[in-house]
């Protein structure tokens, strides 16, 4: 507890610094970071001794004379504190070479405040213990997360992004207020404590209330509609926390919630698995179709999210069915990958930061070849896209695997969950050859091949800390990919911190598992190894001739014939065509020789196209049909009066 | 005495209805003069003791219900120069349907709350009811801005007709309020009427549409 | 010991395997056709030469073909070659060994692209495209076979008798699956009528126009590891085809590989007797093969269950 | 003592027009300091008024009394620096009906007579109609003649509403002062036919001063038309002064045991306003307007809060407190922001951020104090109001309330973000004096204070305050 105390102290210190020394750019910079970092460190070596002695922590003071702040740190809180802290640890790091611009250095001061302000609320709503507790963290993360969206505040689509940001974080917040009101209304109490004494449609009631709530946050389909717009307009290191760690705040209220109203509810597994598996297609699907690199790794977030559903829903589905190994493990699945996403997430988005800082460009058509130029970004951009493809050696891998295997270990049950085990197999399947399809297409478009449109400016690898960061994420993908099972086992306490009964027979399972994957890895680069010497020595003394890349016949190749990513896609959106809606203009010339094409293609989201069209405009339309209230003539205002004693009268 | 009462009563009520039916300004003015000096005398006819007090009070009343405000309300028509037409909203002939709709309406209400128990004229409360009511009807649907300063004052006639139904409680203050209400609200009205008229040198209310969403 | 044998045998006689298609294609052309070790020939020649590399190339292009012929090696180290246990094995290493080959295909199509010629990204294209759905495909066939034996482990798929038991279990519907499994090598291996390596003209191609740039020993590498793995699924139907188990382990390897040989045979037969699709009908065929196995699972679900 | 509250700032007021001009201003900052000064007194000793049988200290109306005289201290600290920017006609008059708009306030908040109350409500309207009309533009003109004539014909209302709670004694054979003490007293048998026709018209006509929807009709006019400071006392303080009357109409009702009656009507008139508000919310182009429509929005919430009883009142009153604080700070900015742009478009302003950022500060955190988010307190409010209303098992009504709140914030941070960011091609030249923007910040900070540390006696006052309506935990 004295180490969680001390991180936040050092937390809001470093948060309250720059708001001091603002003036001294460079000085304000070196020590805003030292400390916050300091900070986020302590409260990570906290988290992890917490999660390897998993003993509750309870803290609270009185609030008003009524209420009570108060807060419990289980081995879940713990869990879920691990990526928050580490992940802003390194986004802290990162911000100190891409916030350099000492023109606006007040700026930058205010947005570390609330960077503080964000990590330190993201912190206490997964401690807390009540629910005035949790609803004050949550609304501040919120806020402070609203601001650092609006950095770049001039631009006209920040300013979409925030609105849009704020309206759903807000209707997400008074969704999961509607929730807690039902749970206050049968407990009467707002701590959180288990309630087993309410009633089936009580449960299910407060559980969809959470979930579109939570969902809201977490960017599940159809709520994730803000997140493609908000993630890509926040600083880069901003995006990262957000992608990487705030989204997850969701996750973790739709497991605390669960575990509150009692395990046994039936269909809830079914529903999460359903929503996780339209996120998870529907948002690699929507990502596929991205140009801008930034929008595109924020739907991979909600394709993401959908893993991490189904893992959770199959979780649920084995709670209900009563099969401990698939609740075990699809649990242990669904949270090892929300580290794991928060890794190689934030990784992809430092990766694609560094693009936008050197190039300036976000449009994936126009970059091309900076795997030349960024040897270092480009490595690592590149180990995060395996991780997010879900490829061994790498740590996503670690995850889906124990998803697949507790999906593959309902096949066993009757009906219902075997075909929901079909269809959890089925799509993470398809996830993942999709998810491998779109980041063969970001590297092989952005990092590979001849640039297509470039600045002059000439681009090279600045900026330590932007290399400290990103290969200290790198190795985090390795490690895990490689040596598992200690991280699996960690996983277990927070799964049985859930209060899934976790027994020493899935804990033996798994961690055999993990060390054969860990034999496997080795064995991988043993071989590796060897035909790397093969190589070696069958090149030893031949001649090796560098020339233009062969054009079948085509002599004068120019860089603007490559493939493009549009390209690339086309035939994979083409067959999903009727969910992902491609829009697209192009002119046709008449004339044989055409001097200009153009064509401008735009991936549209059926889920934005239903609310705006069948939520948000009716009600504008209903409303603005009532403005004829506020008409002017004061005759019709004394009208009113006169009708409403009439009609009052009536009712004495 | 109660007899004398339920006339006076009466020709208030028939005040109200010859004022919405009433097409010209000076004669509307002329009717709540009249109407004024009703309700104020008629206080007179309920308490079975007319001490020198309640005479005293008749009189200043409808020195001022039924001369001071008039006049005050005549200048101002005079002095704005407005035609004598009072241009309605709703015609004479349905403003007078709607005032007899009113009386209904003030019927059923006094069988609702009846006041026999504090003894009390039977015919007072619908009256009340129906001078309120009129009065806001004749600033809602008449289109000059000072018919609407004599709707108010009907409006507050009617109130005081609640208001000396009661004997014992707090009488004198409520014909203070009452008094302070009418008197500063008129006043204040003329002002800004006479504002309006400086600045739009017209007190049509339609022209004064611009405020609105 | 017997079992890194076999593993061996398998790795050099890969190539072998793969002559045989060609000597099978020749014969019904109606030509005497090369010999059967044509394919070592090549290798050797192609392990003689230099290299050419474009310079717009980085060091993914040089890592790709050392991958796939890692990855070839690696899933050829966890089949359980004539039923005898596998070098490797352990619970859910299919699920490793699907995800291994996800890898191969990420570097090659990255070294596709890498070459910046719009030709290699087509074939990159078209490769991601068509490999989601073969690999839905595959784990149909897997979700089958785990209904049918619980247990997420190659081997136990494979060895001695357990195939046998599959056939007792699954019955008929097997049939299906060797079916959509052949389908699903032709697709995989980039076989005719998926695929045609020998045609002339670039646009039509999907896996030879990927490596069109690779030379000289590079391009060997790649050849080696494509026909390490087209082993892979060959033995994987031989397996299913011939489940029986002869007693002693050389009568065993002796039919394994007769049996696989017959695939083979059989893979030249319908490349010469086939045309090669055109590109939108790849998907409809791939499909085709996915519903197979589908339809099969649920077969058995109903009888199983 | 007790009197001296009212008493004292109507003299300087009408004494205020002898002296020169700086002079009223000392008098005008003089009066409201020892205004706040005699409050606090009133707080720490309770002392007997003179005359007990009309005034009388209740905790609502110490509450109400003291956020009238904080804030008006502050809103006259501004207002003395906004006139030095701005200039308007004869601030001799303003200054004086200032002073006598906060006598009139003091004595709404101490009356305890029926009658006193309703005669403090009615100076109120008479006080503020000068403050309106000051800049004598046509639309100023339009906006107070329907305050007027709007509100005395709500007065008149309330008063009749007055009387018929009066008749409700005499027919109920009750014989007691007829203040709101004396009628709340235990053993008390009111007429309830008459106590329901006297609330309804009560609540209409207080409602009407209120800004309760359909009744509010006056309100955006008036707070759009008036100077800033003057929307500030009226929406910050006036709406404070009218809820009081309502608020303790209904203790009446309470201890006569019609407290479902009551609730109910004010449940689906808080309900109404919001709907209202948020219908105007969602589309507006005049962010004066904007502040006025989200004051009804307020005023709305505080009537459903005060109907749904149980911890939903001790919300509403904290939601009081609160929005007259945060929409007072509001106003005031929205008035920096009127002197720098010379217009009351949102279309037309624009980019706060970079041309007064002092300004943005109290604006935009203002804004987010308004849509419930901590550290300000009516994050508090709202959940005590939402969490009551379920508790008391109000599900349908609280999902509307809560579905008219999302409408109206989504609404209002539209217009927000506009005008905090949007860029606009205006060159502003105006030096905001942090005298402009301090009142503001004061504001604001004790909003946040009072959202994690409320004083026991404030604390126990509000408890006493919502347990004479049947509020509290």
């Amino acid at each position: 507890m004295s180490l969680f105390l001390l991180s936040f102290i050092l937390i809001m210190g470093g948060g309250l610094m720059p708001l001091l020394c603002y003036r001294h750019f460079s000085l304000m910079k070196k020590l805003t970071i030292g400390v916050l970092s300091c900070g986020c460190l302590t409260g990570f070596t906290g988290a992890v001794l917490k999660l390897f002695y998993p003993v509750k922590d309870m803290f609270s003071v009185n609030y008003l004379h009524f209420f009570t702040i108060s807060i419990k740190i289980d081995a879940l809180s713990a869990f879920f504190m691990i990526p928050i802290l580490g992940v802003s640890f390194v986004a802290v790091l990162y911000s100190f070479d891409y916030l350099h611009d000492s023109k606006n250095r007040l700026k930058i001061g205010v947005s570390y405040f609330f960077l503080s302000i964000l990590i330190l609320s993201m912190v206490f709503v997964v401690m807390a213990g009540n629910m005035i507790t949790f609803m004050m963290a949550w609304e501040l993360m919120s806020i402070s997360s609203f601001l650092l969206v609006m950095y770049d505040y001039e631009d006209k689509t920040t300013q979409k992004a925030g609105f849009l940001y704020f309206v759903f974080t807000h209707i997400g917040a008074f969704f999961i207020l509607a929730a807690f009101g039902v749970i206050y209304t049968y407990t009467g109490s707002f701590n959180f404590e288990i309630s087993n004494n309410l009633s089936l449609t009580i449960k299910i009631i407060i559980f969809g209330l959470a979930l579109i709530g939570f969902g809201s946050k977490a960017g599940i389909f159809p709520f994730h509609i803000w997140l493609p717009y908000a993630h890509p307009a926040a600083p880069s290191h901003i995006s990262a926390i957000l992608s990487g760690v705030m989204i997850k705040t969701g996750i973790y209220g739709i497991i605390r919630i669960y575990s509150l109203i009692g395990m046994t509810t039936p269909g809830l597994g079914t529903v999460v698995l359903l929503f996780g598996v339209i996120s998870g297609i529907l948002g690699v699907v929507y990502a596929l179709g991205q140009h801008d690199l930034k929008k595109l790794l924020a739907y991979h977030s909600v394709e993401n999210i959908g893993i991490i559903f189904i893992g959770i829903g199959v979780g649920m589905i084995g709670v209900e069915y009563s099969n401990t190994t698939m609740a075990a493990i699809g649990f242990a699945g669904g949270l090892l990958h929300v580290v794991n996403h928060a890794i190689f997430k934030s990784l992809l988005f430092m990766g694609a930061g560094v693009v936008l800082h050197q190039t300036g460009i976000r449009s994936i058509e126009q970059l091309g070849g900076l795997l030349k130029p960024l040897p270092i970004t480009g490595t690592c951009f590149l180990i995060g896209s395996l991780a997010i493809s879900g490829i061994p050696p790498l740590n996503g891998f670690i995850s889906e695997f124990l998803i697949y295997y507790s999906g593959f270990s309902g096949i066993r049950l009757n009906e219902i969950p075997f075909i929901l085990s079909i269809v959890t197999v089925l799509s993470l399947a398809i996830i993942g050859g999709l998810a491998l399809a779109c980041f063969t297409k970001v590297v092989g478009i952005v990092f590979l091949g001849e640039s297509r449109k470039m600045p002059k400016i000439n681009i090279n690898e600045t900026g330590t800390c932007f290399k400290i960061s990103m290969i200290c994420l790198s190795c985090c993908c390795f490690i895990i990919g490689v040596f598992p099972e200690i991280f699996i086992r960690l996983t277990f306490q927070a799964v049985s911190a859930i209060g899934i009964p976790v027994q020493i027979v899935h804990l033996a399972t798994c961690s055999t598992m993990a060390r054969n994957i860990t034999w496997m890895s080795f064995i991988f680069a043993t071989l590796f190894a060897g035909v790397f010497a093969l190589r070696f020595f069958l090149y030893k003394g031949k001649d090796i001739r560098i020339s233009s890349t062969w054009g079948c016949g085509f002599t004068r190749p120019s860089a603007r014939i490559q493939y493009t990513g549009s390209s690339f896609a086309s035939s994979i959106l083409q067959f999903f065509n009727p969910v992902a809606p491609l829009k697209s203009n192009y002119t046709v010339s008449k004339n044989l020789f055409p001097k200009t094409w153009m064509y401008h293609s735009e991936q549209m989201d059926s889920g934005e196209i239903f609310i705006m069209s069948s939520i948000v405009r009716p009600i504008l339309l209903l409303f603005d049909k009532q403005r004829w209230i506020q008409h002017g003539d004061i005759h019709l205002y004394i009208g009113y009066i006169l009708l409403t004693i009439i009609v009052l009268l009536f009712f004495v | 005495m109660t007899q004398i009462a339920d006339i006076i009563l009466s020709l208030v009520l028939l005040s109200v209805l010859f004022c919405l039916s009433s097409s010209r300004m000076m004669i509307l003015v002329k009717w709540i003069a009249f109407q004024g000096i009703a309700i104020s005398m008629i206080q007179l006819f309920f308490h079975q003791q007319t001490g020198f007090a309640n005479i005293a009070f008749a009189i200043i009343m409808s020195g001022i219900r039924g001369i001071l405000i008039p006049i005050f309300i005549y200048i101002a028509v005079k002095k704005m120069g407005i035609k004598r037409e009072i241009e309605p909203i709703i015609g004479y002939h349905a403003s007078l349907f709607a005032g007899l709709l009113m009386m209904v309406f003030a019927a059923f209400i006094g069988k609702k709350f009846n006041l026999h128990s504090i003894g009390s004229n039977p015919l007072l409360l619908p009256t009340a009811i129906t001078t309120l009511m009129a009065g806001m009807f004749l600033a809602m649907t008449r289109r000059k801005a000072i018919t609407m300063v004599i709707g108010y004052i009907m409006m507050e006639n009617g109130i005081y007709l609640v208001g000396i139904s009661l004997t014992k409680h707090t009488h004198f203050m409520i014909e203070f309020g009452i008094l302070l209400d009418v008197l500063v609200g008129v006043m204040l009205m003329g002002i800004i009427l006479n504002n309006i008229n400086r600045t739009f040198d017209d007190i049509d209310t339609t022209l004064l549409r611009s405020l609105k969403d | 010991m017997e079992s890194f044998l076999l593993f061996l045998i398998a790795v050099f006689t890969a190539p072998f395997f793969s002559g045989i298609i060609l000597k099978t294609k020749a014969f019904f052309a109606g030509k005497q056709g090369p010999s059967v070790f044509i394919p070592y020939y090549t290798l050797i020649k192609l392990f003689g030469k230099g290299s050419v590399y474009s310079k717009s190339t980085t060091y993914i292009f040089k890592l790709s073909p050392m991958m796939s012929l890692t990855i070839g090696l690696l899933i050829l180290l966890f089949f359980p070659f004539a039923g005898h246990p596998s070098v490797m094995s352990f619970n859910g290493d299919i699920l490793v060994i699907v995800y291994f080959l996800a890898l191969g295909r990420f570097f090659t199509i990255l070294a596709a692209l890498d070459t910046a010629s719009p030709f290699e990204g087509m074939g990159a294209a078209r490769e991601a495209y068509f490999s989601i759905i073969a690999e839905a495909t595959l784990f149909m066939i897997l979700l089958l076979f785990y209904l049918i034996n619980k247990d997420l482990n190659l081997s136990s798929f494979f060895i001695q008798e357990k195939s046998i038991y599959l056939w007792k279990v699954a019955g008929a519907s097997l049939v299906f699956i060797i079916v959509s499994l052949f389908m699903l090598l032709l697709a995989e291996n980039s076989r005719v009528p998926v695929d045609d390596p020998a045609t002339h003209l670039e646009l039509t191609m999907i896996h030879e126009v990927m490596i069109l740039d690779h030379s000289g020993p590079d391009l060997a590498l790649i050849e080696l590891g494509a026909s390490l793995k087209l082993l892979f699924y060959a033995s994987f139907i031989a397996r299913l085809v011939f489940p029986f188990d002869c007693g002693h382990i050389l009568f065993n390897s002796f039919f394994f590989f007769m049996t696989v040989s017959i695939v083979y045979i059989v893979i030249g037969i319908t490349e010469s007797i086939t045309a090669r699709f055109k590109m939108p009908n790849i998907p409809i065929f791939i499909m085709m093969s996915f519903a197979l196995a589908f339809f099969a699972t649920v077969f058995n679900w109903e009888f199983i269950l | 003592m007790v009197e001296s509250l009212f008493v004292f700032p109507f003299l300087s007021g009408i004494f205020s027009v002898l002296f020169s001009e700086y002079h009223r201003k000392m008098v005008l900052m003089i009066t409201s300091l020892i205004h706040l000064l005699l409050t606090l007194m009133l707080w720490i000793n309770h002392p007997q008024a003179v005359f007990d049988s009309y005034f009388k200290l209740s905790p609502e109306g110490l509450l109400v009394l003291l956020i009238t005289s904080f804030l008006f201290l502050l809103i006259a600290f501004y207002t003395i620096h906004y006139f030095k920017a701005y200039g308007v006609q004869d601030k001799r008059l303003f200054t004086c009906f200032m002073l006598i708009f906060l006598s009139s306030m003091s004595m709404a908040a101490l009356a305890d007579h029926v009658m006193i109350l309703w005669i403090a409500i009615e100076a109120t309207t008479l006080a503020s109609a000068p403050l309106i009309i000051d800049q004598r533009s046509k639309k100023s003109l339009e906006a107070t003649l329907k305050y007027i004539i709007i509100c005395s014909i709500g007065i008149a209302l309330a008063l009749l509403g007055s009387l018929f709670i009066i008749i409700s004694m005499e027919t109920g054979g009750v014989d007691v002062n007829v203040t709101f003490s004396g009628l709340t007293g235990s053993n008390i048998k009111l007429d309830p036919k008459w106590l329901k026709a006297g609330f309804i018209f009560i609540l209409v006509g207080y409602g009407t001063k209120m800004g309760l929807a359909p009744m509010h009709t006056w309100l955006p006019d008036a707070h759009s038309e008036s100077p800033s400071p003057v929307s500030a006392l009226l929406s910050g303080i006036l709406l404070n002064c009218a809820y009081l009357g309502i608020f303790k109409t209904n203790q009446i009702l309470y201890a006569a045991g019609l407290d479902k009656f009551s609730s109910h009507i004010l449940i689906v008139f808080g309900l109404i306003s919001m709907l209202v508000a948020s219908i105007f919310i969602l589309r507006q182009s005049d962010y004066k307007r904007l502040l006025a429509y989200s004051s009804i929005e307020n005023m709305g919430i505080i009537a459903f809060g005060t109907g749904i009883g149980g911890l939903a009142v001790f919300g509403a009153i904290l939601h009081l407190i609160h929005h007259s604080l945060i929409k007072s700070a509001l106003f005031l900015s929205s008035g920096n922001i009127v002197l720098a742009y010379h217009s009351k478009q949102i279309d037309k302003t624009g980019n706060l951020v970079q041309f007064l950022p002092k300004t943005f500060v109290s604006f935009f955190s203002g804004f987010a104090g308004l849509s419930g988010f901590p550290p300000f307190g009516m994050f508090i409010s709202e959940f005590c109001i939402i969490m009551g209303a379920f508790q008391k098992g109000y599900y349908i009504s609280t999902c509307i309330f809560i579905f008219l709140l999302a409408m109206l914030i989504a609404g209002l941070s539209r217009h927000f973000i506009q005008v905090a960011f949007a860029s606009t091609d205006q060159t502003i030249s105006f030096n905001e004096k942090y005298a402009m923007v301090i009142p503001q910040y004061i504001m604001l900070l004790i909003s946040i204070i009072l959202c994690f540390w409320i004083p026991d006696i404030l604390h126990q006052t509000i408890l006493s305050a919502v347990s004479s309506i049947g509020g509290g935990f």
